[in-house]
């Protein structure tokens, strides 16, 4: 029992031994971590130390032989910072933090997503690729323009193999079919006899709006949401600035990825966060 | 055989509180722990005014100590903005000790009368956070301002007034005595230490604010201690909550036969299932009751003097 | 790349020095650490008297912590005793800083004039042992005093003198400046903490003495603040030596970039096999210098302002 | 590396489960100590503490599922008090501390002890007698009279079934021959043809005589013993005082027992031990 607390440690220093543009503003990662033996799941996050500027959590892309990866999506200073770094600087790492999504057998996988969302979903992607038990794994990618697409060409190369079903929009329609990734999404709902899960990362807001869509359909039999608009500090479960109401779930150690009947308990899902001083502010 | 522990006027439901800071800063977090079985629980501390505290990285663990540190930094939503907050913890029956902060006297004083209309069970005076620039740390370390603020505070409200001691003072009795004589209801030890972690490929300190508080397994054996010191000094006159390092039903046990009435738990219920840290507290402590034969937590306080 | 290690006017060969009271009662241990390859030894603390020091249990470890703690209460055969060891030493040319402690400026300045005919390194003033009922931490924690028996001792000698800083004060830097004024050539920070353990079967402190000091892993992220933050207030005016927890190499370079010109190592060393430690510690420092194209230590001081 | 530091713990509480008197002022302890696989061996010792009284150490007896055989010798304050302790008392243990004794195959083992010195001697002399690669083992016991002789009885009874041979004698005749250990010891020496180590333990003035009787004769390939009249307060290397001149070892971690090459080297040896000041004192 006692060995179950504080599992975590201080940062410790990865070695970036990759980075490549992803698209507009983002960029790809890959991280030498000096450890052995831990694992991540998809829809895990780390807390990234860009040292002597900001720590914040984000999703794993994807983990293998100690090798880290990460998608960085530019907002403010410290993604920026992130940026910035080189092949051959250290930043920090804490981790692997949260929950991760869980994929039954025999479903239509449906992974939804938008910006630096879809990091945990290419993770979630590659996983569900090496199985045999999917009836169709699908990706439903919208972003405001071409250039905002992140993981395009993986994407499309996978679909091409036939090994996903990649659904494509751009506010802008200057790739896919123009409009929101909620239209292919409900097409393939209302034609689809087969039971699905969904899994969504992206703004809040975006992920309320499937959220009371996928309620409308039977065969949607689970929705899992990770909900990554929310101010972290520890990410293991200590300091609750993350935390939702009424239930007082930390998103960092509870979630981040919350279940149909989970999300149906939040209140604040979709509404409102709470700020780095705790005060709340409207999503 | 009975948990019920009696702190001054107040009885809870077992001695086990939620220190402030952790899992503190909503009332469901607040809620949540208490549902999950502790017998009251400590806000994170309020301020006048809304603060962002300080820039991350604000906490991490140090786990080869079974520990923490944070500069965290009293953020908070300030007292009004947190009055929803107590509110709704009130009209749910949460036994809440508001902890509270303050730069001086004044401030110390607006905060409380904001607050005082609450039914709460205790304020809690934070004269010890070591992450703020100016305020905290010397207010905490100077007995005279502590009595002055004790006296002015426990004027205003029949509400009991905890204070909080801060380990990082050369005598601590001389600082307690200053509470009591200043009239408070309770004393808690320790807050946090001074502590701070570098990183030695960066050649940079780890927390954004670079200097931090340590707190979990690490600083027990100084808390108990704190606890031990002053009940040699108070025996019985001033009840004493016990506070750092609290891993275990036996740690908690630990602080109770240096002198503590009851504890508060902080970085140990930054796991997954806090919920399954505090049963498991609760049976190992009535194990221990059993086997002793401990008719009530209070029989158990000073124990080892 | 080198290790040699300038702290003042003195040189060693690298920045590993045994703390006072590991291994240090008699020449035999401080000659085989000397020999293990740490670039100067520190003697227990002598006095005037012999003593006993407190009864057993006096030192025993917190393995969840990786800590220990000690209430040994400057047990020493008295300055006049210990004469014959240091003669030892230092015809075997051992450098060696030898450790005393007083209850007033007096007792200091006998027993410093009762060594100060060997050319040792320099004497380090102990003005912090928790342990004793009376005496050190008074001292210690008295700023006047500091200043008046480091000015006396430095008028009697042409030694080296150091000044072992305790942590358990409100404010270090108003010590540390009575020190620096009074004349001290470097300063030690820190000895243990004030601290404690009570079995809870028997319910009693375990320790002879009841209460003790803490040392060890727990106490690191304590010692590289107070290194920190006497080098933020006194840069390289004034040589700093860390000390606390110091369990790797990686923890020798944390203390020298907080501002430490060398540091302290004790609790690490009462293993079976000190000298595996020590050669492990030196490679890990080397390793460390080369990848990071450091060629002296003096380079790593102070690095993380 | 960093895991091989303070391996050692405060002191586990451990029930009494059983009181002997083993003889005059002399009694045998079993004590449950609530660890798993923690192994001990021959020569090693633990620091027991008396709750409220004293801390001191004494050399384990025998140890087996969990349960720990000390055999305690009235002395000062400290075993007085360990004596008054009945069968549900908790005591505590730290431990297992210092080197074993080393027994080579095809040899004569020769145990040669007096007072508390038989405690780790009887625990060796259960593991030997489990073995089948020893030419003989031979028990050596002195003591002033009949009732100081520990473990009389059980070291008979091995005896009668000749699985050991047991050599006792009394400084007053009233058991076994009259006179020391030593005549008895010397006569197999001169008469034996195979090559024996001796382990020793009792106290070090008599330690000392048989090493010098043992350096006499080539068929002793070595001498290992236990040196146990040092003053200790840590019992894991950390305080010294428990060290010897010149070579700084500690009786603690790189003793108990010794070998003839260490002790060569020990120029202490039967001749001065510090006190718990740290000042000498004469054997
Ligand atoms: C579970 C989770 C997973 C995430 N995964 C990714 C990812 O894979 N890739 C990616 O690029 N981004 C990810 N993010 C978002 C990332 O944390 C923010 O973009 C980043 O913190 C912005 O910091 P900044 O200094 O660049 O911008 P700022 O200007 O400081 O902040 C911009 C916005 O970012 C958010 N933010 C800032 N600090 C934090 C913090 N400590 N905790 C949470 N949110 C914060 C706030 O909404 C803020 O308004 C994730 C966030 C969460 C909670
Ligand atoms: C390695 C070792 C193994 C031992 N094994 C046994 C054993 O199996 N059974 C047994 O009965 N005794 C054993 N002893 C001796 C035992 O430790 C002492 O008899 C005991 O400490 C006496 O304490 P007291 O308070 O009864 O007597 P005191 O009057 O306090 O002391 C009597 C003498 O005991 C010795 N002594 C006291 N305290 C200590 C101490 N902390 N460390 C070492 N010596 C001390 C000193 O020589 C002292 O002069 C062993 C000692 C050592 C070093
Ligand atoms: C993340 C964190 C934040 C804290 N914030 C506060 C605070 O706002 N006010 C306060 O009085 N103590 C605060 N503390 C100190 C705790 O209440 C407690 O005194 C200390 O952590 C020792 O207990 P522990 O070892 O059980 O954590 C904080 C501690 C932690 C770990
Ligand atoms: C058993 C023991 C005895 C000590 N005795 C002394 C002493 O006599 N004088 C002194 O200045 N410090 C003494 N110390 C403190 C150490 O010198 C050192 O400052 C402290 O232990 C922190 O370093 P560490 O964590 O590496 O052990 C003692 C420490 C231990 C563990
Ligand atoms: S980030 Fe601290 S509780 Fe979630
Ligand atoms: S008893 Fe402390 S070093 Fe041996």
């Amino acid at each position: 029992m006692k060995k179950q607390t504080l599992a975590n440690s201080k940062p410790l220093m990865g070695k970036i031994i990759d980075k490549q543009e992803e698209c507009d503003d983002t960029y790809n990662f890959l991280i030498d971590l000096p450890v052995k033996n831990k694992t991540a799941k998809p829809g895990q996050f780390v807390m990234l130390w860009v040292p002597g500027v900001d720590e914040f959590p984000v999703g794993v892309a994807g983990y293998e032989n100690d090798v880290l990866e990460l998608g960085i999506a530019k907002m403010g200073p410290g993604t920026t910072a992130m940026l910035a770094k080189n092949i051959g600087d250290f930043v920090g790492i804490r981790g692997f933090y949260g929950k991760s999504f869980q994929t039954p057998k025999n479903i239509n996988h449906l992974l939804i997503g938008g910006g630096f969302g879809m990091t945990p979903l290419k993770f979630l992607t590659k996983n569900l690729i090496e199985r045999d038990d999917n009836l169709s794994i699908q990706i439903f990618e919208g972003a405001r323009t071409k250039s905002k697409l992140m993981y395009l060409d993986w994407l499309q190369n996978l679909h091409e193999k036939d090994q996903i079903i990649f659904n494509v929009c751009t506010d802008d329609g200057s790739f896919g079919y123009k409009g929101f990734p909620t239209v292919a999404l409900e097409k393939f709902l209302e034609e689809s006899e087969t039971p699905s899960v969904l899994y969504v990362a992206g703004p809040e807001r975006m992920m309320k709006v499937i959220f009371d869509i996928g309620k409308k359909y039977e065969n949607v039999i689970d929705m899992q949401m990770s909900l990554a608009d929310r101010y972290m500090r520890c990410g293991f479960g200590i300091c609750s600035y993350c935390a939702v109401d009424p239930t007082g779930w930390r998103i960092c150690v509870d979630g981040p990825v919350f279940n149909t009947k989970q999300l149906e308990q939040i209140s604040d899902f979709g509404v409102y966060r709470r700020l780095d001083t705790g005060e709340k502010q409207r999503i | 055989m009975s948990l019920i522990t009696k702190i001054g006027s107040i009885d809870i439901r077992n001695p086990l509180i939620l220190a402030s800071g952790v899992m503190g800063t909503s009332y469901s977090t607040l809620q949540r722990i208490y549902n999950g079985g502790v017998g009251a629980v400590v806000t994170k501390s309020i301020g006048l005014n809304s603060r962002k505290g300080n820039p991350n990285p604000s906490v991490f663990a140090l786990n080869e100590i079974r520990s923490a540190i944070n500069s965290v930094g009293l953020a908070n939503p300030g007292y009004q903005v947190f009055r929803e907050d107590v509110e709704i913890l009130v009209k749910n029956h949460v036994p809440t000790i508001v902890s509270i902060f303050g730069e001086n006297e004044n401030e110390f004083s607006e905060i409380l009368n904001g607050l005082k209309d609450f039914p709460v069970l205790a304020f809690e005076l934070n004269l010890s956070c070591p992450n703020t620039e100016k305020g905290g740390i010397q207010i905490g370390t100077d007995s005279e301002a502590v009595f002055q603020i004790v006296k002015r505070l426990k004027s205003e409200t029949e509400v009991p007034l905890w204070v909080k001691l801060t380990p990082n003072v050369s005598d601590v009795i001389e600082i307690a005595e200053a509470a009591v004589n200043g009239g408070c209801d309770a004393l808690v030890a320790i807050n946090t230490l001074k502590a701070m972690v570098i990183d030695i490929h960066t050649k940079q300190p780890i927390l954004g604010f670079k200097k931090g508080g340590l707190s979990g397994a690490a600083i027990k054996p100084i808390g108990v201690r704190y606890i031990y010191d002053l009940y040699e000094r108070f025996e019985d006159r001033i009840p004493l909550i016990g506070a750092g390092g609290i891993m275990s039903g036996e740690d908690v046990i630990e602080y109770l036969l240096a002198g503590a009435s009851a504890v508060q738990i902080g970085t140990a219920l930054g796991v997954a299932y806090p919920e399954n840290m505090i049963k498991f507290f609760i049976s190992k402590i009535k194990k221990y009751m059993r086997e002793n034969e401990f008719k009530s937590i209070s029989e158990i306080t000073g124990g080892a003097h």
